[in-house]
């Protein structure tokens, strides 16, 4: 088992990287900018190193400063948690050169999974159903219309060196077809110098489900269900829940093995997530990408499979095989999360960090509050705006629903602006109480959630 | 009244902006008389502060603090003499001494020219990120 | 009196105009003495006060407040007149209202002679312990 | 259901039912005394109306004002949390006469469950094993030695009036008996003016074993597993645990239908617990009383049989049938208590309320707070210490330790000393750790665990 761990992140993640560790007897440095040095979990840790000022490229993105002090404090694993270097190949290589355990995947892999048209051929392959399009590229208006045919309309033409959104054309039917296919090859061959194209179904008003999975160094890989992620905006998640409940048993063990495939087919080793988009009607299911990282949602999974992630993290890194197999796997419950983010909607989503005034988190039967917020702390503007998380578990969907309306009710921050009334919204919203969110409900119903949420705080205020 | 209860009551009047305070009960009485109040009355810290937190330097005393994080070298090898010791009058810019990040050795410069007050870290220590190494008087 | 009692006294005197304040009480005796009275720097109020909480009376008018939970009567009965109007002048002892608690009828009196001035319940709704019934002057 | 429910309590555990509540959709009404106005539960309930002054028999015992209050507010249903009212058998028959549902059981079976005497009698009955003892009074040393040979020693010799101690004699072999049996008969006779004894055997070092059941009117009566609450002062339980480690499954299975029938003799209906000593060889098992209404370390069995008590016992009382049977009841993990008190262990335990000036509540995976403390707040001089229950959940009970540990030292709260401290200790106790503690535990190892503790802060004033 590994003895001292690095903590190479912060806010909650690093928190909750060090309660695990704590948990397991292992040590825990973390490490710091100039401006998170009053953090809690800087507090907590058995050691911490200031590694350098406030913007991440110069201290949670300094591969030099991590190294030096894991090595310098005798670390034998670095846990990477989600952002900065957790999803980077020459990161985690360079650790292992140094003698220190990457808490994560090898190098290889997170570069397989990584490259998304490399992995788009792995995944075929392996078995793992990707989005429908032409074999490879389409040289004529002519194939592009019979892989069309074939995969059905809309679809997409894309530059095969594309990027950025350039050189791209939605088609909704046959007719359009050559002057979009002829307006995207100009416009890929002036912004790339390469007009190849190819050709993929668009997926209408999909969601976003994904499927945890866990991998030994052994071979053994499992996977602990799904969640369902499609209330996001401009990708960003907000309230993520587990089990997704537009899923038969027969779609989510199919999935399920989809993703177990899929983490097979790079090599995979530790906790990582397999994203599908799923079809409008609940059908078809298409390999998004592959995250190499433990993900900020991870918990709703840890709430309705028992099953602690970072834990299961820390014991793989050490070498040891996985201490269940697929059958041991149960789903009890339904768990929900809502992030709660330092930012105005009613000013666009804009970034509002500041000092916590007063704080008082939900508790009770059947809750877990995932932040590194204190009374008084300062929430820093130098990095994301999430706050908190809040969770719960229950019996049923529709409790747990309950239970999260309850807990947003409770939850008070005073200091600054958060997205808590908005989701609180979206918890009485018919679509969500239905389980019929996509990924392009909130976009679709944010003026009118925000309404609401405009005309409870002018009656507050007359109040 | 306990000794406790003292205590108590003498922590929360210096805390208070109070100038006097007279008070007895039953058999015992108090009297208490502070010449300023604690007037910036900083609140008191909420949580203790960082264990590995870079000590604060003295206001008058400038130090010359580590600009990255790595293992200070007093000296440019073993067998060689430190490149600074307490008294040493350095030039700005001339090198006090070396932190290594790995393997990368990076040499720290004088920020002015100054006499060397006191060296604060031990060779072959990890100094962290703006962790003071000597204290340091302007000449 | 405890600790803790002595200090909300000191805290409440420092966020008073107050110069100075001499209490005594039985046994006890308290003097406080401050150089410059908080300029009214109230501390915001971390959480909203409580929803139904009796508001509090206003400091210049005196108010007759419910010795007990349960519905308040205006009248000995639907079919009489109030016991008290307001301009009525009243005598210490006099019945004002009714409280109801469990079908026992509970007579408020008037604490001394005055003049009621401003009748602040509804006839048969519940009045919460210590709630205000009437504002009045005493005469 | 219910629609509407008055609180017929304060501090935690009004927070819990009104939690319940709220995720039911059932409207709560709050009752307060003038010094807790400014409490948690207070400013969450649908209506708040205040009873009384701070003393407890003008407010939270005020019969009178909480039917009024109850009737005048609309509400069908009243729960009286634990302790107060809550065992009070003609508050649970004047609620009924004033058609409010008392959530709890009939005044009857509080009644019959509260006598000491006439319970042991019909658990007797009922097949529920008691402390073995004479059958009756025992008119003659004689019939005092033989009933003594039968139980075993060391026994009690009891006068049949007695109480508060006196008329009670231990003892220890047959040489000693006669003159035990001439004292206590003298003092039973000088004190109470009534002579007749009788016998009983003195368990020593026993274990307090308790078990949660739940009954509901149509006469189905099911027990979801035990607690052990070994770790008391004065009968003051300090941590709980569920399960008990030291049953085996065959004694669980015997003390668990044990429970069921207790239940059944005194016609149960709703939530309650079954208290037994169980002897220090873990062999023998003795019905000790009954507790007619939910108890403090209710939670410890919503972690491990995923149950929320509270809500059953709203469920019940709204006439509906349990929605479980004996065998969906299954026990997961290990999970663990630590009631956090406003007192201070090395002052002799003495009560020290006052204002929290910061406060911070441990969080993450597995784990539970249940308090009414806020930051800011006042814990009250006027009702009991208790501030904040904290609560774990792992899969093995020394992972729930570990949990705890790390839980206990993120737990900060400043203003007033509590017992945090004492229970980190206990939890490195070696006597605690194999899970071999019995009542007399925490009075022996006190002394040495208040020397860690007085060691502790002296080394914090050096640094």
């Amino acid at each position: 088992m590994l003895k001292r761990v690095l903590i190479a992140n912060r806010g909650e993640i690093a928190l909750r990287v060090l309660r695990a560790c704590r948990e397991m007897g292992i040590e825990t440095v973390a490490v710091y900018s100039e401006a998170d040095a009053e953090a809690l979990h800087v507090q907590l840790a058995t050691q911490s190193v200031c590694i350098g000022p406030a913007r991440a490229a110069d201290s949670y993105l300094n591969q030099y400063a991590l190294l030096t002090v894991a090595k310098a404090t005798g670390c034998d694993g670095l846990h990477p948690g989600y952002g900065f270097l957790s999803e980077n190949a020459d990161f985690a290589d360079a650790c292992r050169r140094e003698g220190i355990t990457f808490i994560g995947p090898s190098g290889d892999t997170i570069r397989k999974a990584g490259s998304k048209s490399a992995a788009r051929e792995l995944m075929k392959t392996a078995g793992v159903p990707v989005t429908p399009g032409s074999d490879g590229p389409v040289d004529t208006v002519a194939t592009a219309l019979s892989a069309a045919e074939r995969v059905g309309y809309p679809v997409l033409l894309k530059a095969s060196a594309g990027g950025g959104g350039r050189g791209i054309r939605r088609c909704d039917g046959p007719s359009a077809l050559p002057a979009a296919y002829a307006e995207a090859k100009a416009e890929a061959k002036a912004c790339f110098g390469d007009d190849e194209m190819y050709l993929e179904k668009l997926v209408l008003r999909p969601r976003h489900i994904e499927f945890q999975v866990l991998a030994d160094r052994f071979g053994n890989v499992i996977h602990l269900g799904d969640r369902d992620c499609s209330v996001q905006r401009r990708n960003q998640k907000l309230i993520e829940e587990a089990p997704a409940r537009c899923l038969t048993p027969a779609l989510r063990e199919a999935m399920g093995q989809a993703a177990v495939r899929a983490a097979r087919a790079v090599g995979y080793e530790n906790a990582g997530t397999v994203e599908f988009l799923l079809d409008d009607n609940g059908e078809h299911f298409y390999f998004m990408e592959m995250n190499t990282r433990i993900q900020v949602e991870h918990g709703v999974t840890e709430l309705i499979t028992g099953v602690d992630l970072v834990r299961q993290q820390l014991r793989i890194a050490s070498g040891l095989s996985l201490d269940m197999a697929q059958a041991d796997v149960h789903l009890a419950g339904h768990a929900l999360e809502c992030r709660i983010n330092a930012e105005d909607p009613a000013k666009n989503f804009r970034p509002c960090p500041g000092q916590v005034s007063f704080l008082h988190f939900p508790g009770g039967a059947g809750v877990r509050v995932d932040s590194c917020l204190y009374n008084g702390c300062t929430l820093s503007p130098y990095y994301d705006s999430m706050a908190a998380k809040l969770l719960v578990h229950a019996p049923t969907r529709l409790e747990a629903i309950r239970k999260m309306r309850r807990c947003l009710e409770e939850f008070t921050l005073e200091g600054f602006p958060t997205n808590a009334e908005l989701s609180y919204q979206i918890l009485y919203h018919p679509t969500f109480v239905r389980g019929g969110c996509t990924t392009a409900f909130l976009d679709e119903n944010l003026p009118r959630l925000l309404d609401f949420n405009r005309r409870l705080s002018e009656s507050e205020g007359e109040a | 009244m306990t000794n406790q209860e003292i205590f108590d009551l003498m922590d929360r009047f210096q805390r208070s902006s109070l100038r006097s305070m007279k008070l007895s009960c039953q058999d015992f009485s108090i009297e208490l008389e502070q010449s300023a109040p604690a007037a910036a009355a900083a609140a008191p810290e909420a949580v203790p502060a960082p264990a590995a937190a870079a000590p604060a330097p003295q206001p008058e005393n400038p130090v010359i603090s580590a600009p990255l994080v790595g293992t200070y070298y007093a000296a440019s090898a073993p067998d060689q003499p430190p490149f600074v010791a307490p008294g040493d009058r350095v030039k700005k810019g001339q090198t006090v001494c070396l932190i290594e990040a790995m393997k990368m050795m990076s040499e720290v410069p004088a920020p002015c020219d100054c006499v060397i007050e006191e060296v604060l870290k031990a060779n072959g220590a990890l100094t962290a990120f703006g962790e003071p190494l000597f204290r340091y008087r302007p000449c």
